[in-house]
């Protein structure tokens, strides 16, 4: 097809298109009138049975769990996918020079931001339970620390702490340790994912049983994960580039 | 005493998670090894699971929040047999896919296997999920492994760009899906398929029937549905042999259960007493797919390319008895989509022997190269008798309940399109089967989509077929044979079908009440003359085309005309034009055509 | 509260139309990366701090961050390609 | 008024078109992967919509009693999934985008032609 053939097909096609999702929008409930009891039942029940202050955490690590567990699979998959797509058969063992471009001002302003987003991550991502944010976006935040020490164009350490096999393991390691916990009720006599652990009290880092220890293994992957990412998309610059086919 | 349900999901994750940490350390063998005794113990828990769920089905909650009233908490497992009986079959198939690539296809650096087993992790679990949005979870799941592993070859472009093809239109048929979703949240404020179909009752409005349509699209391309089909040839022709056993042989069924999932649980009852729009798009859907991939099967000449086409030409079918919808028909369905599938993994299979021998997919490179290669030829030949329908195949047997399901029109209807499903990818196979293994006839029109390079899967090259590549092959033909010869089969089938088609009954089993056996229709006579009649048809008119197409240029001039239906087809290759932008624009129409379509006769 | 939401929906449909319509590469990340931070801004005013946490740290910070090195690691891929050529001739 | 309750949905379904548009007249594969990403976002603003509540508050309770009205907590859980689902996609597709160009050395459309029928 054409490039005009089809737009013209998207035009003609876009109409209906946007008829029908309106008139299925005009049936829902008016905007900012939400009616639906799931959210209303959960919201008044989490704070009392999880012991959690943040709603949307309890869903997201107890409630519907499960649905995360598979999120935090596609992430793993998706990950071990770039890792397929970018393999390089025979890889090269060289680094590419240290980059002299940057002031000591840059660099040392990038080491403290790094130590702090660090500190940053971790706080993110061990208050998941009590205020906004939790494993993912913590996890995030750390990966983000580490494409400082990158954008420091310090290489050698970069590379030293990404390529490094363990950042695999510790990698899998978060993904496993979701499902590990999701086991671990099943040992107990629960079913799957069940909260098992001692809630403790309400507003304490340390309460709501496996909502933490969950937020913590997927702030783990997410970190490595997002870290192996970056580092194989880099790998080829790192490295010098790889030969040209 | 059943396995947990959650065993068949949470043993293949944990699994792939330790192969990932240890991929680097650990040799290639034992990675091969603890992956395929995962799909091992998978099968087993899965084959536990469709035994036990027989009588109940087993409805399971996780983290223990069964439901407060009508109000479900989370995330709830329905398994009940058909479900069990499709996560058996994919733990099968992933088991055999494993087995094939044991020791020598290139693994990626040892992270095709782990993603495999994250594949069936999703599949299990796509099959067992009682909650809408856990639905969509894997469905994500299952595209992003399927993605990956559709691009393992990377040392050509052609993967990649099937792949990528393969990647934008399914991740667009997921966005549908998802604003279907949200629809029905926002009408009925509910997740759980049990309680949003006692929600919605017999709400028709167009919110209701808008949903049903996005969500259905989503899983309608995923079973490669005409208009949504086209990234299923391109994703074939370029996926490494098991990635394709698992593609055809139980993805695009996936798509296809989980519309019928949704469409009992949700809108069992939303078109009660009313005429259905939505059945009347299936039939007409279903009947152009089974056409049109029958023919671009045959007009084929790269084998991935030829089989990927049957695969759309007989989920046309399967979805056409979505369409009839009866008890019968769905239980045809089911027996259809396990011999489908042992049919063409068994067919993909011995594409992957004749690609590990003789390196190219290519239909004229192949010419008359296979004539040594005698076990190889008639597992081929076997898999073309197979799609054609003949009788010793579990396929006959399930097209002739299909085609009994209905009465009157619906019978010729069924009755004429299987035979034209059936003639035109046996036909096609047999032409294949005419070509390279006996070298009749010339070497046929070639056409750009048969030159796709394809390196072959292995590493090393040896004269030598090893057995782990035969016996998956022999064992699926096998199977789908034995199918039909399983006492009970149709009765079986039967009561699997008529609770997966209750929505009464699935409601009861979400909310533990007790389930009322349902009334079983009676079953058509077996009318095992009409069934071989049928099969005979079916192979005789693909003979007959294979021997027109691979002789035609001896014929007299005016009876050549099954050579144009061969080779110049090349406006409806056209329309296949690899372009990710033409497959959305299709996509879009399609969806915007059946949105007016079922506004206007809602 | 309600003009303030809808003006934020209209900036959304702009800023996502502009994102799309935008052709050149480099200025299309930016764009997206202030798209992305309009949706957080939106997730905040609409009570979803959650989620917009994540929007930043995804929408406006990761996924720009992915493009960019994607581009990054394909420039240096034709760079290497043009030395070769050039040291070919 | 019926039309000012259509806005956010209006909008999504605007983004939706808009993604749909950028994907099918893209020349550039990065382009194409940027749009799909932008119709994802069609789907947060459909369910912040769908969840929103006018004058409630955001479901914390850190610092606000128990009892208070809040927004549908669900939405967000969802759309924090929606939200790494996307960052995942777009990762998977640049992947392939990019070995795509180091293979053919071209990153149009229409310059990538081996699929053609």
């Amino acid at each position: 097809m054409s490039a005009k053939c089809r737009l013209i097909v998207f035009c003609l096609s876009a109409i209906p298109f946007a008829i029908v999702y309106l008139a299925a929008a005009k049936n829902l409930p008016p905007w900012g009138h939400y009616r639906g009891p799931y959210g209303d039942v959960i919201s008044s029940l989490s704070v009392y049975e999880r012991h959690t202050t943040d709603v949307v955490n309890a869903i997201d690590y107890d409630y519907r769990g499960f649905d995360t567990l598979g999120e935090e699979y596609i992430l793993f998959a998706s990950v071990l996918g770039v890792m397929l797509l970018l393999r390089d058969p025979n890889p090269k063992s060289g680094t590419a020079d240290e980059g002299q471009g940057l002031s000591k001002t840059v660099k040392f302003g990038s080491a403290a931001c790094f130590g702090l987003l660090l500190i940053f991550g971790f706080y993110i991502c061990t208050h998941g339970q009590l205020t906004p944010g939790g494993g993912f976006q913590g996890g995030v935040i750390i990966a983000t620390a580490f494409m400082l020490i990158y954008i420091a164009e310090n290489l050698k350490s970069f590379k030293a702490i990404t390529s490094h096999p363990l950042m695999e393991a510790l990698e899998a390691l978060g993904a496993g340790l979701y499902a590990v916990t999701g086991v671990s009720a099943l040992l107990v006599g629960a079913p799957f994912l069940t909260n098992w652990l001692p809630l403790g009290t309400a507003g304490d880092v340390f309460s709501s049983g496996t909502i933490a220890v969950i937020s913590a293994s997927v702030g783990l992957e997410v970190a490595a994960g997002f870290i192996l990412l970056s580092y194989t998309y880099l790998e080829d610059i790192i490295s010098g580039g790889g030969k040209v086919s | 005493m059943a396995p947990s349900p959650a065993l068949p999901i949470a043993a293949p994750l944990l699994c792939a998670a330790v192969l990932a940490a240890l991929r680097k350390w650990l040799p290639r063998r034992a990675i091969d090894l603890l992956a395929i005794l995962t799909a091992l113990l998978n099968l087993v828990a899965c084959a536990w699971l469709l035994r036990s769920s027989w009588r109940h089905s087993i409805v399971y909650w996780f983290g223990n929040w069964f439901p407060r009233g009508h109000m479900a908490l989370g995330i709830g497992f329905l398994v009940d047999p058909a479900g069990a009986m499709l996560a058996t079959l994919a733990a099968f198939l992933t088991l055999l896919a494993l087995t094939y690539s044991w020791g020598r296809s290139d693994s990626g650096q040892n992270l095709f296997q782990p993603l495999m087993l994250v594949f069936l992790s999703a599949m299990s679990g796509f099959c067992m999920t009682a909650d809408l949005f856990n639905l969509f979870v894997f469905f994500e799941l299952m595209s992003t492994a399927a993605f990956a592993l559709c691009g393992l070859k990377t040392q050509e472009p052609a993967p990649l760009q099937g792949s990528f093809n393969f990647a934008i239109t399914n991740t667009v048929g997921a966005f549908f899906t998802l604003t279907g979703i949200a629809f029905l949240y926002g009408a009925t404020g509910a997740l759980n398929m049990a309680q949003i179909g006692l929600l919605l009752g017999s709400r028709h409005d167009s919110l209701v029937v808008v949903a049903a349509l996005f969500i259905f699209s989503g899983f309608l391309i995923k079973a490669a549905i005409v208009p949504f089909h086209f990234w299923l040839p391109d994703a074939h022709s370029v996926a490494p042999t098991p990635v394709c056993v698992l593609f055809s042989g139980i993805m695009v069924e996936l798509g296809l259960f989980a519309v019928v999932r949704v469409g009992t649980a949700i809108f069992g009852s939303t078109f009660a007493g009313l005429p259905d729009p939505m059945r009347l798009g299936f039939l007409v859907l279903g009947g152009l797919t089974a056409i049109w991939g029958g023919v671009m099967s045959f007009a084929e000449h790269h084998l991935k390319r030829v089989l990927a086409f049957s695969t759309i030409s007989h989920s046309g079918m399967m979805l056409f008895a979505i369409g009839i919808g009866s008890p019968i028909a769905i239980a045809g369905w089911l027996i259809y989509v396990c011999a489908h599938s042992m049919i063409k993994s068994g067919l993909f299979f011995t594409a992957g022997i004749l690609l590990h021998r003789l390196r190219t997919m290519s239909e004229p490179l192949l010419f008359a190269q296979g004539k040594e290669l005698r076990f190889t030829a008639a597992l081929w030949f076997l898999g073309g008798c197979g799609l054609a329908g003949l009788p010793p195949f579990a396929s006959a047997v399930a097209e002739h309940m299909i085609s009994h399901a209905g009465s009157g029109r619906f019978l010729a209807a069924a009755t004429v399109l299987f035979l034209i499903s059936g003639a035109l990818t046996g036909g096609a196979v047999l032409r294949v089967f005419m070509r390279v293994f006996c070298g009749w006839g010339d070497k046929g029109p070639g056409d750009r989509a048969s030159q796709i390079d394809e390196l072959p899967e292995e590493n090393e090259e040896t004269q030598v077929i090893p057995v782990h590549f035969f016996a998956p092959a022999a064992l699926c033909l096998a199977v789908g044979i034995a199918l039909s010869f399983l006492p009970l089969l149709a009765d079986l089938s039967l009561s699997a079908s008529s609770r997966f088609l209750s929505q009464g009954g699935f409601i009861d089993a979400i909310y533990a009440r007790t389930q009322s056996p349902g009334a079983s229709p009676v079953l058509p006579g077996t009318g095992i003359g009409s069934m071989i009649g049928h099969g005979l048809a079916a192979i005789g008119l693909a003979l007959i085309l294979a021997v027109w197409a691979v002789f035609h240029r001896r014929l007299p001039r005016k009876m050549r005309w099954p050579s144009h239906l061969e080779g110049s087809m090349r406006w409806a290759r056209q329309i296949q034009s690899g372009q990710p932008a033409d497959y959305v624009v299709w996509t879009m129409a399609g969806v915007a055509v059946l949105g007016s379509f079922f506004l206007v006769l809602r | 509260m309600k003009i303030a939401g809808s003006l934020l929906l209209m900036l959304i449909a702009i800023s996502g139309f502009v994102v799309v319509r935008t052709r050149n590469v480099t200025a299309q990340i930016l764009a997206l990366s202030f798209y992305g931070l309009i949706l957080a801004v939106m997730f905040f005013f609409f009570q979803a701090p959650d989620v917009a946490l994540s929007q930043i740290v995804v929408g406006a910070v990761a996924l720009p961050l992915m493009v960019m090195l994607a581009i990054a690691r394909m420039q240096n891929r034709d760079r290497l390609r043009e030395r070769s050529r050039s040291r070919e001739r | 008024m019926i039309a000012f309750n259509l806005i956010p949905y209006a909008v999504a379904a605007w983004i939706f078109l808009c993604g749909l548009y950028g994907i099918i007249t893209s020349k550039h594969l990065v382009h194409t992967v940027i749009s799909l990403a932008i119709m994802q976002t069609s789907t947060y603003i459909l369910l912040l919509a769908i969840g929103y509540r006018w004058n409630a508050v955001a479901p914390v309770f850190a610092d606000i009693s128990p009892g208070a009205v809040t927004v549908d907590p669900v939405v967000q859980a969802l759309m924090l999934t929606d939200v790494v689902v996307e960052a995942t996609v777009v990762a998977l597709l640049l992947a392939m985008v990019v070995k795509v160009h180091e293979k053919a050395g071209t990153l149009s459309p229409d310059d990538l032609k081996v699929m053609r029928g």
